[in-house]
């Protein structure tokens, strides 16, 4: 599925919105400004971008939690200042400074977060069905990692969704590593799209660091699912810059990533491969990119300054204790 | 009033949700066959897409009530045993419980979790053990268990119409109950959190539940006479109606709890402690609880005297009367 | 793998004894002897025995639940009247009466039996660490039915062991069926063993009515994990003759499976199909067979008396909680 | 005595079992490259043969610990975090628990159950939520928890010997506290099911464990002078030793059950109901429990007030002698 002009910029506007968003949350973390832990995601920018930006508002999403999903739920029009002011212990926040990490914009169908690797496999069957049984060309996009089909949740919902057909796509963002697990070590073949195999699932492997080869992927498999073809699996090839979340030394196996892995890692950076893309098609002139970078940290400079200045969230016991349940 | 049984009082709140609300599905295994009388028959009405099987995909099967829930919709999940829950536990007791809390009180989360539980059957552990101890250990769950046909077809309608997830297992041993409801067509619904004196008494409370409730209305009947036994049916173990105990102790100054489940960590455990904390005046002598010991439950010959029964109530009653 | 005659003979003979002893469990429910439920085997006998025949007294062995796992552990040279005893409540069970239908047999390495279908995916992959770990050439075979492998724990099992390459044979017995469910509308392959492709593991599918057939493929499996080949997927393609267990209803998803089903079906008796194949060859005559069978009855006679003249088991509760803990 | 940390208090015991017996071994995530310090270098020892990384695949991981333990080893199985052991709970609860006694007694079943857990890392609920309350449901299943450096290695130690299914978690709260524990090569143990006198009073028993220990050690120290609190560390859950803090109620007459996990069904109201039955006539006012409320454990600023701390356990214990 060829890209239009319109839809490379915004791919592009978004993948500079998500760069920043994520150096802003590394910085704060290094700050002492974020609650809990931050998983960054240099490196890893383009899937999420790429599986996003197409979406429509009633597609479920569940983000990947690399990046804290930021890259994701920005792209489907999520205000992040709430999601930030969450992540900072703020009564504004979208889970009302409760949750630390975990967001929830149930109006844009990004229901939750967990804290279990895999926990997205058993609902997206769920959203998957309620979709099918709706018939109005509701998508599902699941987002998560290689490690993350270890779980055998994951063969649940693919032989459930494949049987059933539902609209649900597997998008897996292979990084190549688990925390200090390589995906060479832990999974018997190269691809962990070859699981799909197993279901007679179509499957798709894609540069994941080129966000336009993803998003025609992730096109190709909305639009499959969208009118009742079922679901994909994408495999979307990317990297793990930095460490697996800030304050864990950066291993592989139990030796240090070494410099050379990093080098080369580095020449496959996301936003310069967008970047060369965009001005060699002579989508945008330098000025333009440059005024797309000011929007992005301008908007960033407001999601900070509303997460900063609304109040620490320290409700009384009571006033939790009446939330645990819905009328 | 006409009598059914407590399986066939299940299927009527089920028929009757069902009709009301086209939201409202059964997902599990082998439902649209039946593997127990409750959803018998139910297919022919509401169709495969509403009565719906999986494949023994646990996660998969609990995924389908769980998102569909957060899609607006009102599942009741099957689990067949109440074991079986704990193959995709973590979803159905931390994820599911902390779904609403945790992302801020915005998004309610109204499904249905049930599974024929109990001893009897004499299939030892993981086919016998009961589910609303560990299930109330986990906040924001409802947890119930009906114990006649008339609270059997209420309380598992107040379950679906009710905006949080809710644990309701019942329990093999009294599938076959009769006992008084209302005509078809009286839409009553039995709330959730409030107890029930199924006996009064004046010397002694016996709270108990589901089979063991039957039990100890046995006792009673047998004692009466002797020993004045108020027989309390919690229905609800989450939230729990401590009102209604602590009335009745201010009367009989007395307690025994019945559980199936483990003296270890049982619900049973938990009333004696808020016992303890809310009305230690009132007791005149030790809070006494009948309960499983601490063992996997053995099947065969064993259930029988290892599980809680008339005997071992009988006894209770008299040690805390002595 | 072609056969011998010596283990074709072996194999005819543990098919009667398998088949005899599916038929008295089955008398013995009906007539109110067995405690707990029964999961008749008829139809199904081959693929147990021609599993389990040739495997050394130190394999593991998961048996399948379908039958109790009997014809799985008679030709691993288990005396069942240990498990007959059990299954009635008796003293002399192999569980001591406590556990109804449950089975252990640690010194011939079948260990257990849990109500939880899937259980056995576990702890087949420490059976197979331990195996590969030891380096003797152990196997495990792991007997289960196509309704285990919707369970996520089937995935991990399989992931771990081909990544780990264990002497471990994901041994499918497919009758179809899954209580009520088909195996065709519970999964989206025709076979089961397509699984296997998703983790690059080899597999063979086999015709589960033929013994002959079974042997030689659980053969081929055995010989590459105690070589060091790694994990085998075998599919035993075979029907399930009676209800799923005592007392529940024989339906096809919520209607009755047709005469014509059963007809069909019974066309395929595995018995039926030994004797043809064993008289066809010469390796037996109709008088061997017929001792065979008269040895078979005799053997169950025993097995029988053994249970019904073992005392009832009533322990005290207090001998009970002495066994909850080892010492 | 050396000083060292709690978690090195860990990792000398794992380095100690595992010289002295060839069948110990470490199954989990990231263990060679360590998450937490406990296992940090042994790969380098022992090599990934016996410091095992599996993928995230909780049911095959736990696989290896249970099917390795029928096999003779000795596994230790890390979940990282507690909650994680949810993902195979009918594995690592039901299964274990029966395996042993159901089967006849025929057969141990050796391994350990490790994992960090509890409140003070502003993490929410999955990543905070205590589990032994939980295991302690299930029979079958040994469990226990240290609170100092001494215990956390002799407890390990005491673990990995045992053959049973011991799940023994640390509290990430007093990872870095240091402690006096003997020099290397001292083969101390410290026996499961044996509780501890962390400090002697005459007014009020506290009964506490871990980060909570702490806690009710500062209060006893803030109130000395003022009242006499003994605080006792259960080290245990099961076995439980009963007969150490019904002596120590027999001096005090009043009890404080701390306890980081959930006012329903945790372990503190299994103590309340015990103290009931087996202690009624030594209370003079109500046992009372400082629990975490009936809630999913919240993240951020709201953790530190929610959980159980000094000021609610100070509350209490005035309460209680008042
Ligand atoms: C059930 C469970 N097991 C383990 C963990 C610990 N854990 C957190 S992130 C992670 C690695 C995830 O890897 P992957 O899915 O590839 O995503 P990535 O972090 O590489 O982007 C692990 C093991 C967890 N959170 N939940
Ligand atoms: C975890 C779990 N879910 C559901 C069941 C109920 N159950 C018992 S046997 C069975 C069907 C098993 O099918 P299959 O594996 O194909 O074996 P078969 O009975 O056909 O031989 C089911 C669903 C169970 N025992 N455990
Ligand atoms: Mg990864
Ligand atoms: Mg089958």
């Amino acid at each position: 599925m060829a890209l239009t002009s319109d839809q490379m910029v915004l791919l592009y506007r978004n993948m500079v919105r998500a760069d920043q968003f994520n150096k802003m949350m590394y910085r704060r973390m290094m700050q002492g400004k974020l609650i809990g832990f931050y998983h960054p995601a240099e490196g890893a920018i383009a899937p999420g971008v790429g599986a996003s930006t197409f979406l429509n508002q009633d597609d479920n999403l569940s983000p990947h939690h690399r990046g804290h999903g930021i890259t994701h739920m920005l792209c489907k029009g999520i205000d992040i200042k709430y999601y930030l002011a969450e992540h900072t212990g703020k009564e504004t926040g979208c889970c009302k400074g409760r949750s630390a990490f975990h967001f929830s914009f149930p109006e844009h169908k990004v229901y939750m977060m967990s804290g279990f690797i895999g926990y997205n496999f058993a609902p997206v069957v769920g959203w998957g069905f309620a979709a099918k049984r709706r018939a109005q060309g509701q998508v599902v996009m699941n987002c998560s990692g290689d490690g993350s089909y270890g779980q055998g949740r994951a063969h649940e919902a693919m032989l459930m969704s494949q049987n059933w057909q539902l609209p649900v796509i597997f998008f897996c963002e292979n990084n190549g590593m688990s925390i200090f697990s390589t995906a060479q070590e832990m999974h018997p073949q190269e691809n962990i799209a070859s699981l799909a195999d197993g279901f007679g699932m179509p499957s798709i492997i894609v540069d994941g660091q080129d966000v336009f080869a993803v998003a025609e992927a992730s096109l190709q498999a909305i639009e499959r699912a969208r009118t009742g073809g079922g679901p994909t699996f994408i495999e979307a090839k990317t990297l793990r810059f930095n460490e697996h979340d800030i304050g864990t030394p950066d291993l592989s196996g139990w030796e240090e990533r070494s410099a050379e892995e990093h080098e080369a890692m580095r020449k496959r950076e996301p936003i310069r491969i967008a970047t060369e893309r965009v001005l060699g098609d002579s989508l945008l002139t330098q000025n333009e990119i440059d005024q797309i970078i000011e929007d992005a940290l301008a908007e960033i400079e407001a999601v900070e300054q509303f997460a900063d200045e609304s109040p620490i969230a320290r409700p009384p016991v009571e006033e939790l204790m009446a939330g645990v349940f819905a009328d | 009033m006409r009598e059914i049984t407590f399986i066939d009082a299940i299927r009527e709140a089920y028929e009757e949700e069902m009709r009301r609300d086209n939201s409202v599905f059964i997902v599990g295994q082998d439902v649209r066959g039946a593997i127990f009388p409750h959803t018998k028959g139910l297919v022919e009405e509401f169709g495969p897409e509403r009565i719906v099987d999986t494949p023994i995909a646990e996660s998969g099967m609990y995924g389908v009530a769980f998102g569909a829930a957060q899609e607006g919709m009102r599942p009741v999940c099957d689990f067949m045993f109440g074991g079986f829950s704990y193959v995709t536990f973590s979803e159905c007791s931390v994820t599911t419980g902390q779904y609403h809390f945790l992302h801020g009180s915005q998004h309610p989360l109204p499904l249905v979790i049930t599974a024929g539980v109990g001893t009897g059957q004499r299939l030892a552990n993981d086919h016998a053990m009961s589910i609303h101890g560990t299930f109330a250990h986990h906040p924001g769950i409802k947890v119930a268990m009906p114990s006649t046909p008339y609270d059997a077809k209420g309380m598992f309608k107040s379950a679906i119409r009710d905006n949080n997830p809710v644990v309701i297992p019942w329990h093999m041993g009294i599938m076959m109950l009769k006992g008084e409801v209302p005509e078809l067509g009286d839409d009553y619904v039995v709330p959730l959190g409030v107890a029930d004196i199924k006996r009064e008494g004046s010397d002694v409370t016996v709270l108990a539940n589901s089979l063991q409730l039957q039990h100890a209305l046995t006792v009673a009947e047998k004692l009466a006479g002797e020993l004045s036994v108020e027989v309390i049916d919690p229905r609800s173990f989450v939230p729990f109606d401590m009102d209604t105990l602590l009335t009745s102790l201010e009367k009989t100054n007395r307690l025994v709890v019945v559980d199936e489940d483990w003296e270890s960590g049982g619900f049973a455990a938990t009333v004696s402690a808020r016992v303890m904390e809310q009305g230690f005046d009132l007791l005149d002598a030790p809070v006494t609880r009948v309960t499983l010991p601490n063992m996997p439950v053995p099947g065969g010959y064993m259930e029988e005297y290892v599980a809680p029964n008339p005997e071992r109530i009988e006894a209770a009653i008299r040690a805390v009367c002595a």
